[in-house]
């Protein structure tokens, strides 16, 4: 590509005017990311379809075909009654998906709130650092039958332990945040005049935020692992309970779809919570060169 | 030097003190009269009344089924055979999630091509997994092995990536001016350096390869501390229930500790501060 | 352009550089038509206004980026890639963490080769630079001072043509710099080894330069070259002489308008979108 | 802005700071005493670790003092282990700089009122949107610090404490992060200010030209433990720009300096190598 490339006057450097998003489209086209990944993705799908539809190789004959699943998916009359045109798909979605979130923003509220108050006070954090050290290596899955044995509810222990999952992450990764704030910050703050509550939301949480997200992003991950195991348990809808019970009924195809949708939603909460993370942190854009 | 430690230290004004005074820090102190606390309810929680802790059986009674439990063979079986599972899964987890991390870190064909598959099967929880896994796998060994293959792959595999791509590019430079051929690069620069990340990624791994073993054998284990656990959970013993967590967590904790030292073996600079 | 004869006389040419970051959506021009040259063993200075892309000239000449336009020769041959005859010492260190004081120092022998002779050049070159009891301790358990002196020994081990230093005393505090500044003219007052030295101090410039290239503000082109008589060998003293005192008002004349320049263009000065750009850059972006 | 009310005289009486009383005894301030005149621009310079931050702590209220007593216009200030409270008459500019790096520039120049109550939101932006622009900074007010270059940024930090009215204006070793030019370029800036806005400056650094420089009234310190060597008044009248640097009557107080300073700063430099070997 050798233009001529104009020397532009110092003064006006200016961007062309286009939309950004344009920009980045016709950057990403020239560059040779999408062609790599439609390769990439060919392979995939091409090698199940081999392998498992067409060849029926080894082991690969016991696993669903790639073209009956996603026929099952797209079929306005599915054989074992859920694709995206039926309402029991769309309720599975619900159940889980409103555990999840209601989970996810209890743990990120408690959790944020306990994680400042241990970073604000020495006293606090000595009382309560033990504890939460001791039961952190505990695996989250493991608190599942104390959890159906104590917490009484079908709805109650599933919520309860993905709220877990994602309590302990956000306690953590805020008490970081709060302690990686650089000192001067608070010394500015006191000499400018700052009473407490105004530290607290002018110089911690914002301070704290760009550890909180880091947090977050791992809780959201593992808030789905969690709420998977425990509605395999004792679920009895949600998307958990439906790979186990199209497994138990040899619904193989169903499981397929039932497994994309987890992805799916798995991928899309954690872009969200990138989202929700780049337009509260703005102030972290790159310098005027506009990385 | 918080107020409490100050008149501490003044009224012993040996240099002796100054070591002990290093460790009676107000943490400590505050630790132990949490931990005491908590411990002293939980024993006398049904007379009292508190709420939780009243459902639990005493400390006392746990501490009792663990004696009986800890002798018995079942028990011990368990860890061996969870460990036996979570050693193979995740070192098969590092040795093909490192090689690939590399490869897609410095081939950047093959991370263009092979990065949207990883972000279409790394959302799907392990978990899910267990059913296409018992179908999959030959024996219910192996399907337990794969799905705590794959809690450790993805986070060693991204890690990995993360590391031998954000390598200082000064390092580069400097090594490429005094002459290094490519596999010096890969061997003597690119490597080590991406070694603190690839640790980091076997801690993390680690941490969910023992979430895993927990929920693979909850469905498809006959055997395991996971397997235990759910057991005593069927026969309704919550007293066992807490002890084989109690077990799990401290196997967590320990497999942790080994990848810490083994990172600070392989990378002696890292605590050199 | 017509083709520039290369010329066959040792030292570094540069004719008519210029270089542009960015692709046809962004472009940010940082050097706009850079020509000087940096003679055989004279100590050469670039100076001029933070973020007038004097670290890219140093990267165009180590050979690590093309050149836009324009022609870079070394001892009359064309800059192509890095090679061990321009090496360079980076703003931070580029001490390779993970291998000791020694190993760091034997690197370039190593990979050219030289092995067996590697082990005894370095320690000697390291006992030179007062460090021969660190040899096995890691590069972050040294003090800043110690480390640039490793770095020296690391990049004076393979008898560059030339050496490029990019402000490599910025990060020092003013004592270890002042002795960092006077340990550099003993090494080059005793070996003539050639050497282009980027900095934005005036009183090290003149202090170690023999000629200065003033870069005006960004997009960078050369505004003058200054040569410095002071007699040889330097020394701190110096610096409250009256002839240094007329050479610092005359760059500080011309350097001042230049910093001045980049700061009055308005809030998005081009200074900070150069500063900008070359931080990114420097962050290999690919 | 100007009619300042005449305060920020301040007088240092036989300061001193033993850290670690108990076991290494290091002292780090060893009785200090001088004064600094109401609107009077005075700079401590020394060595690295010759307590010239302690001093500048223990009157902004983040340091204590272990003897010896600090008076703000006649009042006691700081006594021994009885620091005052920070406040905005005696507002710090960091050395690493203290912006709010989340908060946009016109947010952090207009905090320090708002906060304190002193003006409501719109009064004290209007009043912070004047300043930046009378100080030709207009433009930048919706940037966030992370996207201003570094001289930009100390000159936002600088605008954003005479915004305070403060009795003292303290100054960290503000330019230390900056290179040369900008630091001229900066140093010009403030000395601008200080001559429309007279406020009293205790300003710390270990560069001896920017002592000189930027002072009125320079003191000179030893290195650890901490002692006035001697105080020097500049005598250079103002405004000042960058000539003064060249200027005989700079370069002769200079030479003075540097001689008097050049073996303490030896001493301190072979006490930091041998702690390191």
């Amino acid at each position: 590509m050798a233009q001529v490339i104009a020397p532009v006057p110092t003064a006006e450097i200016a961007l062309r005017s286009t939309a950004p998003w344009i920009i980045r489209a016709r950057r990403l086209l020239r560059s040779s990311r999408p062609y790599y990944a439609a390769l990439g993705l060919c392979m995939f799908f091409g090698a199940w379809f081999l392998l498992v539809d067409v060849f029926k190789v080894w082991r690969f004959r016991e696993l669903p075909g790639l073209v009956p699943s996603v026929k099952e998916w797209l079929s306005p009359d599915p054989v074992y009654g859920v694709s995206i045109f039926t309402a029991e798909y769309y309720s599975h979605i619900w159940a889980s998906v409103y555990r999840v979130y209601s989970a996810f923003i209890s743990a990120t509220i408690l959790g944020i709130a306990i994680g400042v108050l241990m970073g604000w006070s020495r006293v606090f954090r000595g009382l309560t650092f033990p504890i939460l050290e001791m039961l952190r290596p505990i695996p989250i899955l493991a608190w599942i039958p104390l959890a159906i044995l104590l917490v009484p509810g079908r709805e109650a222990p599933i919520i309860g332990l993905t709220f877990l999952a994602a309590f302990f992450v956000t306690i953590l990764n805020t008490l970081l945040g709060v302690r990686s704030i650089d000192e001067v910050y608070f010394r500015a703050a006191r000499s400018l005049g700052f009473s407490n509550t105004a530290i607290l939301f002018h110089v911690i949480v914002p301070g704290a935020l760009p550890y909180i997200f880091i947090g977050l992003q791992i809780a959201m991950g593992a808030c789905w692992f969690s709420l998977v195991a425990a509605e395999i348990v004792s679920g009895q809808a949600g998307l958990g309970y439906k790979v186990w019970e199209t497994y138990y009924y040899v619904q193989y195809e169903t499981m397929v779809i039932i497994m994309a949708t987890l992805g799916l939603l798995g991928y899309l909460s954690s872009a969200l919570v990138r989202f929700v993370g780049k337009r509260l942190m703005r102030w972290r854009v790159r310098l005027l060169a506009g990385v | 030097m918080t107020a409490v430690e100050a008149n501490i230290s003044r009224s012993m004004p040996t240099r002796v003190w100054r070591r002990i005074a290093r460790y009676l820090t107000l943490e400590l102190f505050l630790g132990i009269v949490s931990i005491g606390t908590i411990a002293v309810l939980w024993e006398f929680a049904n007379p009292l009344g508190i709420p939780v802790l009243s459902n639990l059986p005493p400390l006392s009674e746990i501490v009792r089924t663990s004696q009986q439990l800890l002798t018995s063979d079942l028990y011990w079986d368990g860890w061996l055979l969870s460990i036996r599972r979570i050693t193979s899964g995740f070192l098969l987890a590092q040795l093909i999630g490192v090689p690939i991390g590399l490869l897609m870190a410095l081939h950047r064909a093959s991370f263009e091509a092979a990065f949207p598959i990883v972000e279409i099967l790394r959302p799907i929880p392990p978990v899910a997994w267990i059913p296409i896994s018992i179908l999959f796998w030959p024996t219910r060994e192996l399907s337990v092995i794969f799905i705590v293959f794959l809690g450790a792959f993805w986070i060693v595999l991204l890690n990995t990536i993360g590391g031998a791509s954000n390598v200082d590019p000064n390092y580069r430079r400097a090594a490429l001016s005094l002459g290094s051929t490519p596999r010096d690069m890969f061997w003597r620069i690119i490597l080590p350096a991406t070694i603190p990340s690839i640790v980091t990624g076997m801690a993390v791994g680690m941490g969910i390869a023992w979430e895993m073993v927990v929920a693979a054998e909850m469905v498809a284990g006959r055997t395991g501390l996971g397997y235990l656990l759910w057991q005593s959970l069927e026969i309704n013993a919550i007293a066992q229930c807490i002890i084989c967590m109690i077990s799990i967590g401290i196997a967590g904790f320990l497999s942790s500790e080994i990848i810490r030292l083994f990172g600070s073996f392989v990378a002696p600079w890292q605590r050199m501060h | 352009m017509s083709p520039i004869e290369l010329t066959k006389e040792r030292g570094v040419v540069l004719s008519n550089v210029a270089k542009t970051f960015g692709d046809e959506f962004d472009l940010i021009p940082v050097i706009h038509d850079c020509s000087f040259k940096i003679e055989d063993g004279q100590f050469t200075i670039l100076i001029g206004p933070s973020g007038c892309g004097k670290t890219t000239l140093i990267n165009l000449i180590a050979g690590y980026e093309r050149p836009t336009s324009g022609r870079i020769s070394c001892d009359g041959e064309e800059v192509r890639g890095p090679t061990r005859d321009r090496l360079v010492l980076f703003q931070e260190t580029s001490l390779f963490p993970w291998m000791s004081v020694l190993q760091n120092v034997m690197y370039g022998p190593v990979v050219q080769g030289r092995k067996k002779s590697a082990q005894s050049e370095a320690v000697e070159l390291l006992s030179k630079v007062g460090l021969q009891d660190f040899r096995d301790k890691y590069p972050n358990q040294l003090s800043g001072g110690m480390q640039r002196r490793a770095e020296l020994a690391r990049t004076l081990i393979n008898k560059p043509r030339i050496l490029l230093m990019d402000e490599p005393f910025r990060g020092l505090d003013a004592m270890t710099r002042q002795l960092m500044q006077e340990y550099l003219l003993k090494l080059f007052e005793g070996s003539r080894q050639t050497i282009l030295f980027v900095t934005t101090e005036i009183d090290e410039a003149i202090l170690l330069g023999d000629s200065l290239v003033l870069l005006s503000s960004a997009p960078t082109s050369v505004r003058e070259c200054i040569r410095v008589d002071l007699p040889r060998p330097r020394s701190a003293s110096m610096l409250t002489t009256q002839r240094y005192a007329q050479l610092k008002s005359k760059v500080l004349a011309i350097l001042y308008q230049e910093a001045l320049q980049s700061f009055a263009s308005g809030s998005r000065a081009a200074a900070d979108m150069i500063e900008a750009f070359e931080l990114r850059h420097q962050a290999g972006e690919p | 802005m100007n009619g300042a009310v005449a305060a920020g005289a301040l007088s240092i009486r036989h300061a001193g700071k033993v850290y670690d009383p108990e076991g290494l005894n290091v002292v780090a301030l060893d009785g200090v005493s001088f004064d600094i005149r109401s609107a009077e621009f005075c700079v401590v310079v020394g060595p690295s670790g010759c307590g010239k931050t302690t001093l500048l702590n223990s009157i902004a209220g983040f340091d204590q003092l272990t003897f010896g007593e600090i008076y703000l216009d006649g009042a006691v200030l700081a006594r021994p282990n009885k620091p005052p409270l920070p406040g905005a008459d005696r507002i710090v500019v960091f050395q690493q700089g203290a912006l709010f790096p989340w908060k946009t520039v016109l947010w952090n120049v207009s905090c320090g009122p708002i906060q304190q109550g002193k003006a409501n939101r719109a009064a004290a932006e209007r009043q912070a949107r004047n300043l930046l622009s009378r100080v030709g900074l207009k433009g930048i007010e919706n940037q966030y610090p992370g996207s201003l270059s570094g001289g930009t940024k100390r000159r936002v930090e600088i605008v954003r404490a005479l915004m305070n009215e403060p009795k003292i204006l303290l100054l960290d070793e503000p330019f230390r992060a900056l290179d040369a030019l900008t630091k001229s370029v900066v140093q010009e800036f403030l000395l601008e200010l200080y001559d429309e806005i007279p406020k009293t400056i205790f300003f710390i650094t270990h560069d001896i030209e920017e002592a000189i420089f930027l002072g009125d009234r320079v003191v000179v310190m030893t290195t650890r433990p901490g002692r006035v060597l001697r105080t020097i008044d500049v005598g250079i009248d103002r405004p000042r720009d960058y000539r003064v640097l060249t200027s005989e009557r700079f370069l002769k107080l200079e030479r003075e300096v540097r001689e008097s300073i050049h073996d303490e700063a030896r001493k301190a430099f072979e006490a930091g190598e041998r702690e390191l070997a």
